[in-house]
């Protein structure tokens, strides 16, 4: 008896929680029709947002690849003064507001700054542009991968590590023959996190954006500014594609995940 | 190639490792490091293939210092206890991983492993991938694939922990035989001392960071130098005693162990570095124990006491027994078929004076003049030590 | 020599990762002196900002608390059918665009909706008000706890679990007496991640606030309102404090990891 | 109180890891369930706690069908192999746990714990908690915890294998004190057949979720119904034969193992249900052989076979030899003090018809009638099986 009450207990409050994230995305998908969606995607304006937010998450995407598992394999494995600083430096910007990194980037790069001004002096513009755009989304998702990445590296076997160095191969031999192959898993759902976070990302971006619409108006920035403006149903057609790729983005990082355990389990 | 330890010490995070080991392997001895769990083992392994690096000490294979020489210019091969297979590749490519750091050409690979594989019997698993291999199976890849780069020193930590008592004797049989024909120097490391005595041409044993003593098995087994030796081959009879009286062939020692009710006199060999009233430990081989019958009279000339029947345990051919000498509880090892006893029965304890082994290291070791007088008992001495009561 | 430039190399990289932090962070700090920063604590509508974001990212770590720990339990230690898919229901808000959360509760909440004039009609009016702000952050930042707190769960050894139920202990009595001491660090952590999440949360916020100073004006919201009407000192100020808390709150939950692991990690 | 498993079966995701199980253990036995990893001993014991629901059959402990009721009702107590104490409770909290479920006054319960405590010498450690105790203390508090609830059922999952030895040796030793004092009926898990000797009055063994022998360890040394049994408990000479001739005593056997040049004859003890032609297996137990040198004569009127010694280990106070007949590695264990022979010599290999043992399940019982005429060799079959070729 006591348990079946535990339970329900359990469940109940449970239950409140999935409402809570059920129902408002009911309120989206019933919001509109499907023809009156498919229309909004005739608008030049919002392929051009659609364009433009690929263009810059992808980047991203790149960018952390290529600064990022260097940086998971240094945190992963060596031993170095100054390595907590450094850990919870590539924490931080997931506890920060996006929105601060936002005023932070404007702060650095805006024509008022010291380096703004330099920049701008030879004709590079970072501010209410492209770059820009990809150097916040960067600072704000690039984390995610290397966290993702970290832990794999982290989950491999370590004799395996030091039975590759005792077969006399060589650091970088061993990162490519041995570590890259087997965190594989753990870096595709790292990048597929950081591409999901950078395209969703609206407060980094807002910030440096400047909302130019055609040039530097991502898909969020467009559903604000549509929402703004009270022309709900651009908005949602957007809003709604991108759930679509969220979604997407979360199952194959959940079967990337459950695909890693058995590999790092295995002896 | 021999391998030398040098005043070897390793701490972590301030607490002891290894403490100032020295250690000497003959080339193409099957050496056997022995010791508990948590004693080190691991970590003086790790040190020789270079894979941890010693706080202070050398390391010498074949008489060159490779201290300074990373793991893979050592040419030391080392078998880990989890047998650390690379996952990602099939039985193939993992044996063939260190033939390809060495940049051979995939056909020489090719042939060479063929070879291999067909001895060893993995040809059709070729293509598996480690999860899918027994435990036996994965431990072959593990020692092939060291095997194949031709080492000058192997090293195995604990290979056959994980494996069942059958697939050990396997095992066990071919790495005896792979030791015969290569004749490599090789470090075995376990905490089992069956294995060690059946595989060792030495032992040493390592307890708490420090080689407590190198020998033999037989030496060993037979003349263990501390308690903590003496304990871990299986003689856990530990006599605490003082030199009563001494002639030339025999000692009179007082057993005086904690809990025991009256100290007693038992005659043991004499060495010449006894004197009278120091204390020493002795150990008793359980094997060497014979009980009788409390109403046979038999006297053996050696070292009768008589005691109580607490305990007979079942092992196999033999039963364990626990003797209860006035508090003090005396174990022995007695072939069934020898055994025609109650438990709750007195009985007599019967062993030899030479049974008793005193634990103090190399001075207590026999003097060659001696070697050949086990067994006489001196009647000079015999009117001090019965304790028929 | 290899292993050398490969260091090197490693090293390079991620340094370059390092100053795309370290950078913009420094440009914030070194924008405005200490003394003007002072003042700007001044104004009530500061003040009002931060209060408001405390009561409402407080109230919304008490909510999650409630509703996230039991689901917590669900996911970590039951079986049922219909289990994959509440797990992926639970970790969707992780993934989405808080912004598209934030649309979705304007079409929920909005007086367009029938929900919503339901509501409005009974004189409850959750959109531009308090409670719609919480439940925006709920949706957004409760997955934090709920995860966290899950692998806290399921990092009890199973046999502690088994033991309790053997020695006659009611499922209700194991989990209080047992299990939610055991998952207490991580559960922490989970609080303190949801409350920075929360307390830096903007897009969601954005969306269903409305941006009424001095009753449902956060901090975030405050930040973007005054950068884009050109008054950098109190948006520098309120991102400051924020990034002090979200600072501060990082630490907390670094360290309590790090004291969890040794607690379920003994026997 | 008795225990009975009443036809177990039990799957995971499609794969059986019980099969059918029918066991009976009396009350007040100590049975031990013998088997190696992966055999579903966990399984087992874990349906009789009621942690895990069988998918079909039932559990009866004192003849109350327990099948239905939750763990805290069956009066069971379980002792983990992890031990599983509770990390944040410190030694007295965790084991008044089961006291303060079932709502004692804590004036009660720390009486009670009092007496248990010092008893068991867990005094001085019951404010520290599971983390800083030793392994043995950890079991110790394990035993404890589940003690105190007085169950009427003691399971015990395989509770010694993470001690070094000379602790086992220890809490072997008081867990038969406990029960001796409590009689208690225990379920011992183990893999470790030293233990299952030493410990158990009778012994089942499991192997790939199906029972294959319920016996005293008496019984299951010498005669294994099994080959998996008899491997098992160390008999590692399993004999392929063919009967070829019998008479009132003896059976003369075909010995024809794959890779033996050339069949035998041997003779072994003749049982009613022998039929000739019939193919059987034969274990030869390796203590029961003994060795003479070829050039002595010998007869014991036993079988003698010749063969060569191929390889002979160190282990304490025997020797393991193996012998080759013509292909075929018979392996003996012979006393050290016995053993005067070189690696490769030849030798006589004699053992008695009735150290053969056929395995074939309790219809090779020996009948009643010929309990007592051991080593009666029968002249009239002298002839046929003679190979001293």
């Amino acid at each position: 008896m006591r348990n079946l009450l535990f339970n329900l207990m359990i469940s109940m409050l449970s239950g409140i929680f999935i409402c809570l994230i059920l129902f408002p995305l009911f309120a989206l998908f019933t919001a509109t029709s499907w023809s009156e969606l498919a229309g909004q995607f005739k608008s030049p304006l919002i392929v051009s947002a659609i364009i433009i937010s690929f263009q810059t998450s992808l980047t991203v995407v790149l960018a952390a690849l290529v600064l990022g598992v260097p940086m998971a394999y240094l945190l992963a494995t060596k031993k170095f003064p100054g390595k907590e600083i450094l850990d919870t430096l590539v924490d931080l910007p997931i506890c920060m507001p996006p929105l601060v990194v936002g005023l932070a980037l404007l702060l650095l790069l805006g024509g008022e700054s010291k380096f703004g001004a330099f920049l701008s002096g030879r004709g590079v513009d970072l501010i209410f542009s492209r770059p820009g755009i990809i150097m916040a989304q960067l600072f704000v998702a690039g984390p995610f991968l290397i966290k993702s990445s970290r832990q794999a590296f982290e989950a491999i076997n370590e004799n395996v590590t030091k039975a590759s160095s005792s077969l006399g191969a060589s650091e970088f031999h061993t990162f490519r023959k041995v570590l890259l192959p087997l965190a594989r898993n753990g870096i595709y759902a790292g990048m597929v996190m950081t591409w999901a976070r950078a395209l969703g990302e609206f407060g980094a971006t807002s910030m440096v954006a400047g909302c130019i619409p055609g040039k530097t108006e991502t898909m969020t920035l467009a559903i604000f500014g549509y929402a703004m403006s009270g022309e709900m149903g651009s908005s949602i057609a957007i809003a709604m594609l991108l759930i679509v790729f969220s979604f997407t983005s979360l199952l194959v990082f959940k079967s990337r995940i459950r695909k890693q355990l058995p590999s790092t389990q295995r002896i | 190639m021999d391998i030398a330890l040098r005043q070897i010490s390793k701490s972590y995070d301030g607490r002891p490792v290894l403490e100032n080991l020295d250690l000497d392997v003959a080339a193409g001895e099957f050496h056997v490091l022995l010791g508990p769990s948590g004693g080190g083992k691991t970590t003086m392994v790790s040190v020789i293939a270079g894979l941890t690096k010693a706080d202070i000490g050398s390391v010498l294979i074949g008489g060159r210092d490779v201290s300074l020489l990373p793991p893979g210019r050592r040419k030391v091969g080392l078998v880990f206890q989890d047998y650390a297979l690379f996952p990602h590749l099939d039985v193939f490519d993992n044996i063939a991983y260190g033939l390809r750091v060495r940049k051979l050409r995939e056909a020489k690979i090719a042939q060479k492993l063929k070879y291999y594989l067909e001895k060893t019997g993995l040809e059709k698993e070729k293509h598996t991938f480690p999860h899918q291999l027994s435990g036996g199976q994965k431990q072959r890849v593990a020692l092939l694939r060291t095997l194949v780069t031709e080492p000058e020193v192997l090293l195995l930590d604990e290979p056959m922990s994980s494996l069942d008592v059958l697939t050990r004797e396997q095992i066990s049989a071919e790495l005896v035989n792979i030791h015969r024909k290569t004749e490599l120097t090789t470090i075995y490391v376990t905490h089992n001392q069956a294995e060690a005595f059946s595989l060792g041409d030495r032992i040493s044993v390592l307890h708490n960071g420090k080689i407590e003593q190198i020998e033999t098995p037989e030496e060993l087994f037979y003349h263990p130098k501390t308690e903590f030796v003496a304990r871990f081959v299986g003689i856990n009879n530990i006599l605490k005693a003082k030199v009563a009286a001494t002639n030339r062939y025999e000692a009179v020692m007082e057993i005086n162990n904690e809990g025991l009710s009256q100290a007693f006199m038992l005659r043991a060999k004499n060495y010449p570095v006894f004197k009278k009233g120091e204390e020493i430990n002795l150990c008793l081989h359980p094997e060497k124990i014979d009980l009788s019958k409390k109403n046979e009279a038999r006297d053996n000339g050696g070292n009768r006491i008589c005691g109580k029947i607490a305990e007979r345990t079942n092992h196999g051919n033999v039963f364990k027994v626990t003797i209860d000498i006035g508090g003090l509880a005396l174990h022995a090892v007695i072939p069934k078929s020898l055994f025609n006893f109650q438990v709750y029965e007195d009985v007599w304890v019967d062993f030899a004076p030479d049974a008793l082994h005193p634990l103090c290291g190399r001075r207590c070791r026999e003097p060659e003049f001696s070697r050949k007088c086990h067994n006489i008992s001196s009647p000079e001495l015999v009117g001090v030590c019965r304790t028929d009561a």
